[in-house]
């Protein structure tokens, strides 16, 4: 294992204090419970968005908290929801008076926290609700599952959500939004390499030179079959092919199509697979009238990539398209 | 060999477990990096070194102690095992009366039972600390009843737990992290499963040792 | 080898039609020769702004096409200079009647194509200078090399310049700008693996398990020494410290300080560098009153980063703040 | 064999280079990948491809078919060789007036060298493709002193330059990629020198072949 890092214990502070000096403008960091919050927290009467879950995904949470996005981010230790402590301290740090929306990654440790620190929250008198993303169609959502995984869906839930906190909407509108746009949007994964848990120091699973798992979370874990190596144009089918089945989207329906890096992979190979998702996307009679192509939501230095399809109407694109201003995603300000 | 266990036995005891869980850290994050997300060693190991270093010899009930120890774990171990522990110990500690006799034991172990089947929702067979912590009560209930001190109960318990922990390799997974690889999830032994017979297994050695 | 790609053959035009499809808001991808304009070149009474180089560096330079930073970008193959032709048109399809300037990064192949470009443009009549970045102090400025490469140092000089252009400045003005940037920044690598260039199929180094590069270029060339895997801290030291040996920044200095990644690091990796590094800097004396930090210029999927130091004024500064619209940088729009 | 080396040989010598290079593209890219960025075969593949696929068989002058390799690789190399390669044959179209006797021969490795260095300023012991053409020259004007025909000149020109590629095995590089290296640079042969040996075979081969 050779990381950019002191001691694997550490990880998690070193980073998050290189990140407040860096995004001082933007955010600030609280150290023991860790979490991050918008730096002009809390925004009076506004509903606070709230999410968080294990390190490891940079950019995701904290890079995402500013102005028309999240106000608070939780980051838990590498690959480990964070406990209810400091999920309970965002919570309060940026509720506004209008209640707070969790935004929670479909994962029983995430689940069962946050869960937790809602309950606190509420007997400290803030109304909290909560979302639970689960957009990934490589797991069944059945009762032989704990049910899909929410993955890169969350980063385009927490654009959204944050534009409709941000334009003034109560906790039950921009929950309703969140609802709706985990409703539609459902992602596939593919890992052509595995990443390696600083505290753990070896790769979460053993790859052989030409084989890639298909179906992978954003944990490292393995995924739910293993092919053979094969051109991008097949890995980028047999992604977009289980969205599809799933999402059956109407001939016709409008989309965002966001290609997301695992952390490993350069960002052309991430435009050679939009390239051709965007193509089996328009095969399929869809009209494509929003993109995000980059490393988003990661697995640390994982190489692979994710698919994730969102169906637009016009209010989920005017969210899409309103100011956004935080360390990883900006626009309009 | 005393009747009863008693505070700091279970000072003793969550010790012991820090010390085997510290010994089996890389075991768990292997166990967990085959069907997980490789992290239970790390979050066990974690979360009972936090406890340890408040663990307040001048505790004088069992039931103080495992409530110190559930608090600690939900606010330092996070991840799955986090609450469910937590729980698990809470339920715990607030079945413990007093001392411990057998009868006391049996108390203990379906307490944490309990606390985690409220919070994970899991039964039997799904592949989970459940498969140890299920068969580890019913353990004890019978060495209780056949009149077995509270060692001996323990002993029973944990045999049993590493039993149930070994039962689940065949097991598909159909809770928590495991679950999402389907079929591929068979042929390993369950992380939080050979966490429980490990922390169990402490609970007997240090109970013996009393 | 294994990665998201058809046929290495096809890699950079794969890559624009994705980056076309993607950003057809923001920019114009012209194939055979290939290049990249801004969707609103030329732009009337404005320098131009071209840059561009071997492929495989994304985002740069393609990503900063747009608004405030580059009019366009000539992507050659793979880690292989562009060839005069498509330097030729794209300067061509910029000119809007101010003149344009070349941004090269200091490599034997990239000066003599670029040169080669300029005398064919100047013998359409069209007036063009050029800056060739060259901060990596990594390589002695010699006799005895090539020159100082241009590395990191590109993207603050290419957004800074490309401001410049967009307030108005003439020619000479931006150039003058340009060649200030120049001046004061520098930047150093370190490699902790190397990357495969899809053509040649293989890594361009083999590094031991416990060893990485100190002083590599952007290329996946070796770097200056080998040395074994240390702490984060200690790397950073060994970046920076030549830097300010070669920077010899005065005290009370005001400094952006830019922590990029070579493309297969995490983003937690580069805060934790950036951590370091601003404490190292302030010990010197200097105030970092600007940063950036992420995969900006990266060498394909290599792990290591990079770190690089502007000495700032209030120009810089301003210039650095101005509002810039590109795909991989925005800001103020 | 005749006395002189007319266009066609000059398109059997281009045809016959590009299969060379194709042949050592990965060696070529072996030694780029040891001191450069590991693309001189490619690059050096790709240029000659694009060139045989515009090699007009109806060229009727040996500068015609020079310059239609210059013009081509100029455009379809790319990086340091590109504009060398391109500049080389360019100067080497000019100086070719008529069929190639060995004075011709001569001449046209002269001028591929002076434009090799008026584009690069490198000269001998800098390590690149220099030090292979200037052998390459010396060892021609040798032969053709000797008279020594043009096929026994192009020979020569290539086993000096053959030589000179190896000689620069020794050699720290201080011009292009290779000179980031410092002594780094030591114990490895220049892939630049080297596609020059391949070239100059590749015009030995075809001119006795005549
Ligand atoms: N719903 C559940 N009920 C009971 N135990 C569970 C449940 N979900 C997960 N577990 C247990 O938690 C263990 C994993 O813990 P850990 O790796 O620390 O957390 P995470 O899965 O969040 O990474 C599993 O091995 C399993 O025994
Ligand atoms: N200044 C120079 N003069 C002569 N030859 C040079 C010079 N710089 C580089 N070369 C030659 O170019 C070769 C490298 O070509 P290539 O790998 O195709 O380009 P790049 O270095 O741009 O990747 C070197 O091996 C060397 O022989
Ligand atoms: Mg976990
Ligand atoms: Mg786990
Ligand atoms: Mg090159
Ligand atoms: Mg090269």
């Amino acid at each position: 294992m050779k990381k950019l890092i002191n001691d694997p214990a550490n990880v998690v502070a070193e980073t998050l204090a290189g990140f407040q000096a860096a995004h001082a403008d933007l955010v600030t960091v609280h150290f023991d419970p860790d979490y991050v919050v918008r730096a002009d927290a809390p925004v009076k009467g506004k509903v606070g968005l709230v999410s968080g879950g294990g390190s490891g995904h940079e950019p995701l949470h904290a890079g995402y908290v500013g102005k028309g996005m999240l106000d608070a981010a939780v980051p838990g230790a590498v690959f480990t929801s964070p406990t209810p402590d400091p999920i309970l301290e965002a919570t309060k740090a940026v509720d506004g008076g209008a209640g707070v929306l969790h935004i929670v990654k479909n994962y029983t440790g995430d689940v069962l926290n946050f869960e937790t620190a809602a309950e606190l929250a509420e007997m400290d008198g803030i109304t909290v609700k909560a979302v639970v993303v689960n957009d990934d169609v490589a797991v069944e959502d059945s009762l032989y599952t704990a049910g899909r995984r929410g993955v890169a869906g969350t980063v385009l839930l927490e654009k959204i959500a944050g534009a409709a906190a941000d334009r003034g909407d109560d906790l039950d509108t921009v929950l309703a939004v969140a609802e709706k746009v985990n409703a539609q949007v459902r992602s596939m994964g593919v890992a052509l390499s595995a990443c390696t848990v600083p505290h753990a120091g070896k790769p979460s699973f053993d790859l052989g030179e030409d084989e890639i798992e298909i179906g992978i979370g954003i944990h490292g874990e393995p995924g739910r079959h293993r092919i053979p190596m094969a051109p991008a144009d097949s890995i980028t089918d047999q992604l977009v092919d289980p969205i599809l089945t799933d999402l059956k989207p109407a001939s016709g329906s409008k989309v965002l199509l966001f290609v997301n890096g695992m952390g490993g992979t350069p960002e052309s190979e991430l435009y050679i697979v939009y390239n051709h998702a965007r193509k089996r996307l328009e095969d399929a009679g869809l009209e494509v009238t929003r993109s995000l192509v980059g490393n988003y939501i990661t697995s640390l230095e994982m190489q692979g990539c994710s698919i994730t399809v969102l169906l637009l109407d016009d209010e989920l694109t005017a969210l899409w398209d309103a100011p956004v201003n935080t360390p990883a995603l900006r626009r309009g300000v | 060999m005393t009747e009863t266990l008693n505070a700091a036995w279970a000072v003793a005891w969550i010790r012991r477990a820090q010390v085997v869980l510290a010994e089996n850290r890389m075991e768990l994050i292997d166990l967990d990096r085959a069907i997980g997300d490789g992290d239970h060693g790390e979050n066990m190991d974690r979360g009972f070194k936090a406890v340890v270093a408040k663990l307040d010899a001048g505790e004088t009930e069992v039931s103080g102690v495992l409530k110190l120890v559930a608090a600690t774990l939900m606010s330092t171990v996070g991840g799955a095992s986090g609450p469910l522990y937590g729980t698990a110990f809470l339920r715990a500690a607030k079945a413990a009366e007093g001392d411990l006799d057998s009868n006391g034991v049996v108390a203990v172990i379906a307490g944490a039972l309990e606390g985690i089947v409220a919070r994970g929702k899991a039964t039997t067979g799904e592949k989970t600390m459940v498969d140890a912590w299920t068969p580890a009560l019913a353990a004890a209930q019978e060495a209780a009843a056949a009149g077995i001190g509270p060692a001996g109960a323990f002993r029973a318990a944990a045999n049993a737990a590493q039993a149930g922990a070994e039962a689940t390799i065949p097991m598909q997974a159909t809770k928590g992290r495991a679950s999402y690889l389907g079929e591929r999830s068979i042929g390993h032994q369950d992380p939080g499963a050979t966490s429980t017979a490990l922390i169990l297994t402490a609970a007997a050695d240090t109970a013996e040792a009393v």
